[in-house]
């Protein structure tokens, strides 16, 4: 995934044919914006487009979509903060999402996040130093029938215990990418 | 009837209350005739004694001391005001709060790159250590009434007094509570 | 397509099936547990035992028992497979031919299957969520003609108000009354929209139904935006839910390939068109009014009510709001009819329930009910019980807006009266049991605590009270709050229920005025007796004054 | 204009059917306790201080979102409410850094006059004293989020009556704050026509003019009046 997004607000023009950064990210993102006929409701599915393609959103990604859906950007920002699947910050190169649903809570979710805390030495909501991982905690993933469930890199994994997590994490602090 | 006893405390705040509490001028002679005024930073009394019947408190709870004698102000009075906005809601005095807890404001203070020997002060025993938060004193203990206002204007402090001299509890409607 | 059409593509579905099937669950508790490869191990083994023209491998929703995932169903054998892993495929094809290979059979008799009822999971586990035309041979479909042809949208209406179905959503609003309301309604256009945000922790039943059953949703929206005579309808689903997203994305394209959805459906002049708004992680946006700022792209922020949406919703419009599990309750009404419906349940609450059974019980997974069983049969005939011989303690209903339910309760009918009556509700239908190893107090405080992340901010008992009681309750937990806190939190879930402004606010207390309902003793025992006693003063930071030193002071 | 009656605190009201109750109670001279409430914006019924009971309606209706009805019968000043408005207030001082004494807004304030009227003499809850920035790069205003009660009126005045778009909420729950542009400091918007609109909206002293110090920010509503008659009702009253 990538994530970096290059770009200040100085250097997006308020008429955009080619990004002047000539990421064709951005090339991407206003074709999915016109496709949706720069509906300024279509603001959300616009955000999850642009995340999907920088990985996060940065001021000048959120200046970017505010001039290409005329929107103020107070009200892009007021958005994209009000959602918390939206990120404004880089993510590592591996994320780790602990569900905290009831389900998991009650087998022993918050021993697991704990866990991953003390191996990675940050907590939920921040990123390594190295930015090897981001641990992320989630509201309910909806996998209460294989509680506790925990996210890595977007895959499900179920009955999750404190020396499984450890081992996980620990390979990704230790190896690396692979 | 006995005299009632009367105290005032002054803790974590500028003196304001006490001064606004000076300014009931001659009204001071009639209090002193009513009541004993037992314990305050404007009489000569070193100990806070047993047996008070009420207590206005300044300030809010910002160090060890405060602490230790607010405790003990409570475990030996029988009706605590809170008096003026530090004692109610921290006011001034907690503003330094946010900012996590007291080293901030002791470096400020003390640590001063333009001192020639910058040192945070410490003297166990006779310097009284600040407290991480400062609390405004119903945080610390219970209270009974509240006197708000920076400072409160004496005429409402009169009549908080008149009250609780009188036996009454006291009421305090509209302009006789103000913060700020 | 017509009606001859849709009966044609029905009978070649079933005139092509294979006369051996297994069907293999992908729905994600499946998915996450290896299911891909065990679909994909099977089909491997059928082809290499040379049977790929006898046995059909079926990709299928939710066979319900989560637990003991992957699963796998072989027809017509009538078997059950649990635990599947990729190396068990040649035992699985070899038991086709009655082979006894070594596999984990689960028992169909127990009452986990056999206390069961399904209308709306009735194609969960039966029909590949990926093909229109295996939904279409189960009579998908069907209800739809049934409705555009033979009825007028009033009779719809009036059908489904016949029917006694309430919203499954968790308030239990009469549906047809809600329809009726839209229908009479006038505007320039209308709404329909099927709020699939299931965002309690702890329920994963919408998610099952649209990752096992994605048509039946469409059909059942469809015959709502007829019956009410709207055009435009909105499935606003949880970012969360990536699965689901996918299947609907295929189940929409492939019923607009079908003419099912999109312009003159059945050949008649009812149009109808559907979008996927996909959430982006607000629980706020269930409730109603910040659902619909949410679809047309706002920060997610409930308004008051009334104007109700079914009067001014999505740009003002008239627009109906359902949540999937009512919407997936509607084709089978119209195919079999109101007093068949209103026949199951109970006096107030008809036709069947699902539940996500989790938590400290034996057998977790999807279950649906009808109305009116005891919550004991659910737990304890159905799950199992607690495991290890513990005993169960309560079960949780409705997520963050309910309460606990105590042991000794358990003989409560599950329907939506009764669940109030005990301070909690039905909710969307997340049930979670707790044994004794559960601390009540920690679970209000979790509740709380994703209450007050989840605050929209917008009103004042609600952002700040929320906060104020997942302190007071942390404090009771340390072991450092006084009856005063407990009377102050108490004061406070009574403020913030009557005065928050939406729902969210208004039901923030409930698990915590339902554990100290039920679990008093809990919170008792954890205070301290007044601060007034000497030398321990309460102090914020949580340190009992002992010397509470500014440590650096000395350094 | 049809006229419809009502009771308001025993009292027997007659109002134009299209005024909330929050109106037809300030017609007849019943004050109702507001903060998100400013004449002129349109009303989002959020502070809650307003909620009155309504005799029929389990719940409690904020006022300044409900239509009367003829024959309806509130009630705006009961025990109950009262207990309920003192709570909303001792929430609102116990969020942020409200010091009265050294606020700009002090004796100009109205959560400072609420709070006297209410007779919130102190705060029963725990006082969280989060820590929070002042903005004062803009060349004539500052706002100072230690004050700010997230009433949005400096948003809906910024959006729906200047029509910058400038001012927006962000953020979700306790952590919501207002922003100016994309979250940047005041005096880069590129936005902001310095109308100084949200600053006469403001209850609090969150908004001030530069230069004002403790109680010198006395705000001058009559302004804001001025414009919404004239877009609204073109009438250009001076």
């Amino acid at each position: 995934m990538e994530t970096q997004a290059a770009t200040s607000p100085e250097t997006v023009p308020s008429k955009t044919e080619k990004h002047p950064s000539g990421d064709s990210r951005f090339r991407i993102l206003e074709v999915f914006a016109k496709r949706h006929g720069c509906r300024q409701d279509a603001l959300i599915e616009i955000l999850h487009k642009a995340q999907e393609l920088f990985g996060f959103l940065d001021e000048g990604l959120l200046l970017f979509i505010a001039r290409t859906l005329k929107l103020p950007p107070s009200r892009v920002f007021g958005v994209a903060t009000f959602y918390h699947h939206f990120t404004l910050t880089p993510q590592g190169e591996h994320t780790c999402v602990v569900c905290m649903g009831t389900a998991c809570y009650v087998k022993g979710a918050d021993r697991l996040l704990a866990t991953v805390e003390k191996a990675s030495g940050i907590k939920a909501g921040e990123t390594t130093s190295d930015a090897k991982l981001s641990l992320l905690t989630a509201r309910c993933i909806g996998a209460c029938g294989i509680a506790p469930a925990v996210v890595y890199d977007g895959e499900v994994t179920p009955r999750q215990t404190p020396q499984a997590v450890t081992e996980r994490i620990k390979a990704w602090l230790n190896h690396g990418s692979h | 009837m006995d005299r009632l006893k009367i105290a005032t405390a002054w803790m974590g705040g500028c003196s304001g209350c006490h001064m606004s509490f000076l300014d009931l001028d001659e009204w001071l002679f009639d209090l002193a005739a009513a009541v004993d005024v037992v314990y305050s930073p404007v009489i000569d009394v070193k100990v806070y004694p047993r047996g008070v019947d009420v207590c206005l408190i300044e300030g809010a709870v910002a160090n060890e001391d405060n602490l230790e004698l607010l405790l003990q102000i409570r475990e030996r009075t029988r009706i605590l005001v809170a008096f003026g906005d530090c004692a109610v809601t921290g006011n001034v005095t907690a503003m330094r709060n946010p900012l996590g807890n007291a080293d901030p404001v002791l470096n400020r203070a003390y640590l001063r790159p333009e001192d020639l020997h910058p040192r945070l002060p410490a003297e166990p025993g006779i310097l009284p250590a600040l407290l991480p938060r400062v609390l405004p004193i119903q945080e610390a203990v219970p209270v009974d009434y509240y006197i708000p206002g920076c400072p409160p204007p004496a005429a409402r402090i009169r009549a908080i007094l008149q009250q609780l001299v009188a036996g009454q509890v006291p009421t305090q409607t509209g302009a006789d509570l103000t913060y700020g | 397509m017509d009606h001859i059409d849709l009966l044609e593509t029905k009978n070649r579905e079933l005139r092509t099936r294979k006369p051996l099937c297994l069907r293999v669950c992908m729905a994600a508790g499946c998915m996450s547990s290896n299911g891909q490869a065990v679909k994909d191990s099977l089909e491997k083994e059928i082809r290499a035992a040379g049977l790929a023209d006898q046995v059909e491998v079926r990709r299928v929703g939710c066979l319900r028992l989560c637990c003991e995932g992957p699963l796998v169903a072989s027809d017509p054998k009538g078997e059950l497979y649990q635990k599947v892993t990729p190396d068990d495929a040649h035992a699985v094809v070899a038991a086709l031919k009655n082979g006894n290979g070594e596999l984990k059979r689960g028992d169909l008799q127990h009452p986990f299957f056999s206390r069961q009822m399904s209308i709306v999971l009735e194609n969960s586990g039966v029909v590949d969520p990926e093909r229109i035309e295996s939904y279409i041979a189960a009579d998908g479909y069907q209800a739809l003609h049934h409705a555009l042809m033979e009825m007028e949208p009033k009779d719809v209406v009036d059908t489904v108000f016949r029917s006694g179905l309430r919203g499954r959503g968790g308030a239990g609003y009469p549906t047809g009354l809600k329809w009726s309301t839209v229908a009479k309604t006038s505007g320039d256009r209308k709404f329909v929209v099927c709020n699939a945000d299931e965002g309690d922790p702890g329920a994963f039943m919408d998610r099952s139904v649209l990752e096992s059953d994605p048509q039946r949703v469409l059909e059942g929206m469809a015959i709502a935006a007829y019956a009410v005579g709207a055009t435009q309808g909105y499935i606003y689903v949880r970012a969360e839910y990536p699965l689901a997203i996918a299947r609907l994305n295929t189940a929409i394209r492939q019923a607009k390939q079908l003419g099912l959805l999109g312009g003159g459906i059945f050949e008649s002049g009812f149009t109808f068109n559907v979008e996927i708004r996909i959430g982006a992680g607000a629980f706020v946006c269930g409730e109603e009014t910040a659902l619909l700022a949410s679809v047309e792209g706002r920060r997610g922020t409930p308004r008051p009510r009334p104007p109700f949406p079914a009067e001014s919703g999505l740009w003002g419009m008239p627009t109906l709001i359902n949540n999937v599990e009512t919407f997936a309750n509607v084709p089978p009404i119209l195919r079999r009819g109101a007093e068949w419906f209103a026949g199951i349940g109970t006096q107030q609450s008809k036709g069947t329930k699902v539940f996500a059974l989790a938590g400290k019980i034996q057998r977790t997974g999807l279950i649906e009910v009808p109305m009116g069983m005891p919550l004991r049969t659910i737990v304890e005939e159905i799950g199992g019980g607690a495991p290890e011989g513990n005993q169960i303690k309560a079960v949780q209903t409705g997520g963050p807006s309910g309460g606990c339910i105590p042991a000794n309760e358990l003989d409560t009918p599950v329907d939506y009266e009764s669940l109030v009556r005990l301070g909690s509700i039905m909710g969307s239908g997340g049930m979670i049991v707790m044994d004794q190893s559960t601390d009540m107090v920690d679970v209000a405080r979790f509740f709380m605590g994703f209450c007050m992340d989840e605050s929209c901010g917008k009103c004042i008992p609600c952002r700040a009270g929320t906060v104020q009681m997942h302190a007071l309750l942390e404090k009771i937990l340390k072991g450092q709050a006084t009856l005063r806190d407990l009377q102050r939190l108490e004061e406070l879930c009574d403020m913030v229920k009557n005065t928050s402004l939406c729902g969210l606010g208004q039901t923030a207390p409930n698990p915590v005025l339902s554990t100290l309902r039920f679990f008093r003793e809990e919170y008792l025992h954890r205070l301290r007796s007044l601060p007034i006693s000497p030398g321990i003063p309460i102090l914020p930071n949580g340190s009992h004054h002992g010397p509470p030193v500014a440590e650096a002071a000395k350094t | 204009m049809a006229a419809k009656t009502l009771t308001i605190d025993g009292r027997l009201i007659s109002a134009a059917e299209d005024q909330t109750v929050l109106q037809a109670a300030k017609d007849a001279g019943i004050q109702i306790p507001t903060l998100c409430h400013l004449e002129g914006l349109s009303d989002i019924g959020a502070c809650r201080l307003c909620v009155v009971e309504v005799a029929g309606s389990n719940k409690l209706l904020p006022a300044c979102v409900t239509r009367i009805a003829e024959g309806m019968q509130v009630r705006t000043d009961t025990e109950r409410l009262r207990h309920y408005r003192r709570m909303v207030l001792e929430l609102l001082f116990a969020e942020r850094n409200h010091v009265c004494a050294v606020c700009v807004a002090n004796g100009h304030c109205e959560l400072q006059a609420l709070a006297l009227a209410l007779g919130m003499d102190h705060v029963r809850f725990e006082y969280r004293f989060p820590k929070y920035s002042v903005d004062i790069t803009h060349h004539s205003f500052g706002i100072d989020h230690n004050r700010c009660i997230l009433c949005t009126r400096c948003v809906r005045v910024c959006w729906y009556i200047e029509g910058a778009g400038t001012k927006n909420v962000a953020g979700r729950g306790a952590e919501c704050r207002i922003i100016t542009d994309l979250n940047q400091s005041w005096g880069t918007s590129e936005t902001c026509t310095s109308c100084g609109k949200c600053v006469q909206a403001c209850p609090t002293g969150a908004l001030f003019k530069r230069g004002s110090a403790v109680a010198e920010m006395e705000r001058d509503r009559t302004r804001l009046e001025f414009i919404v008659n004239a877009r609204e009702k073109k009438q250009w009253i001076v």
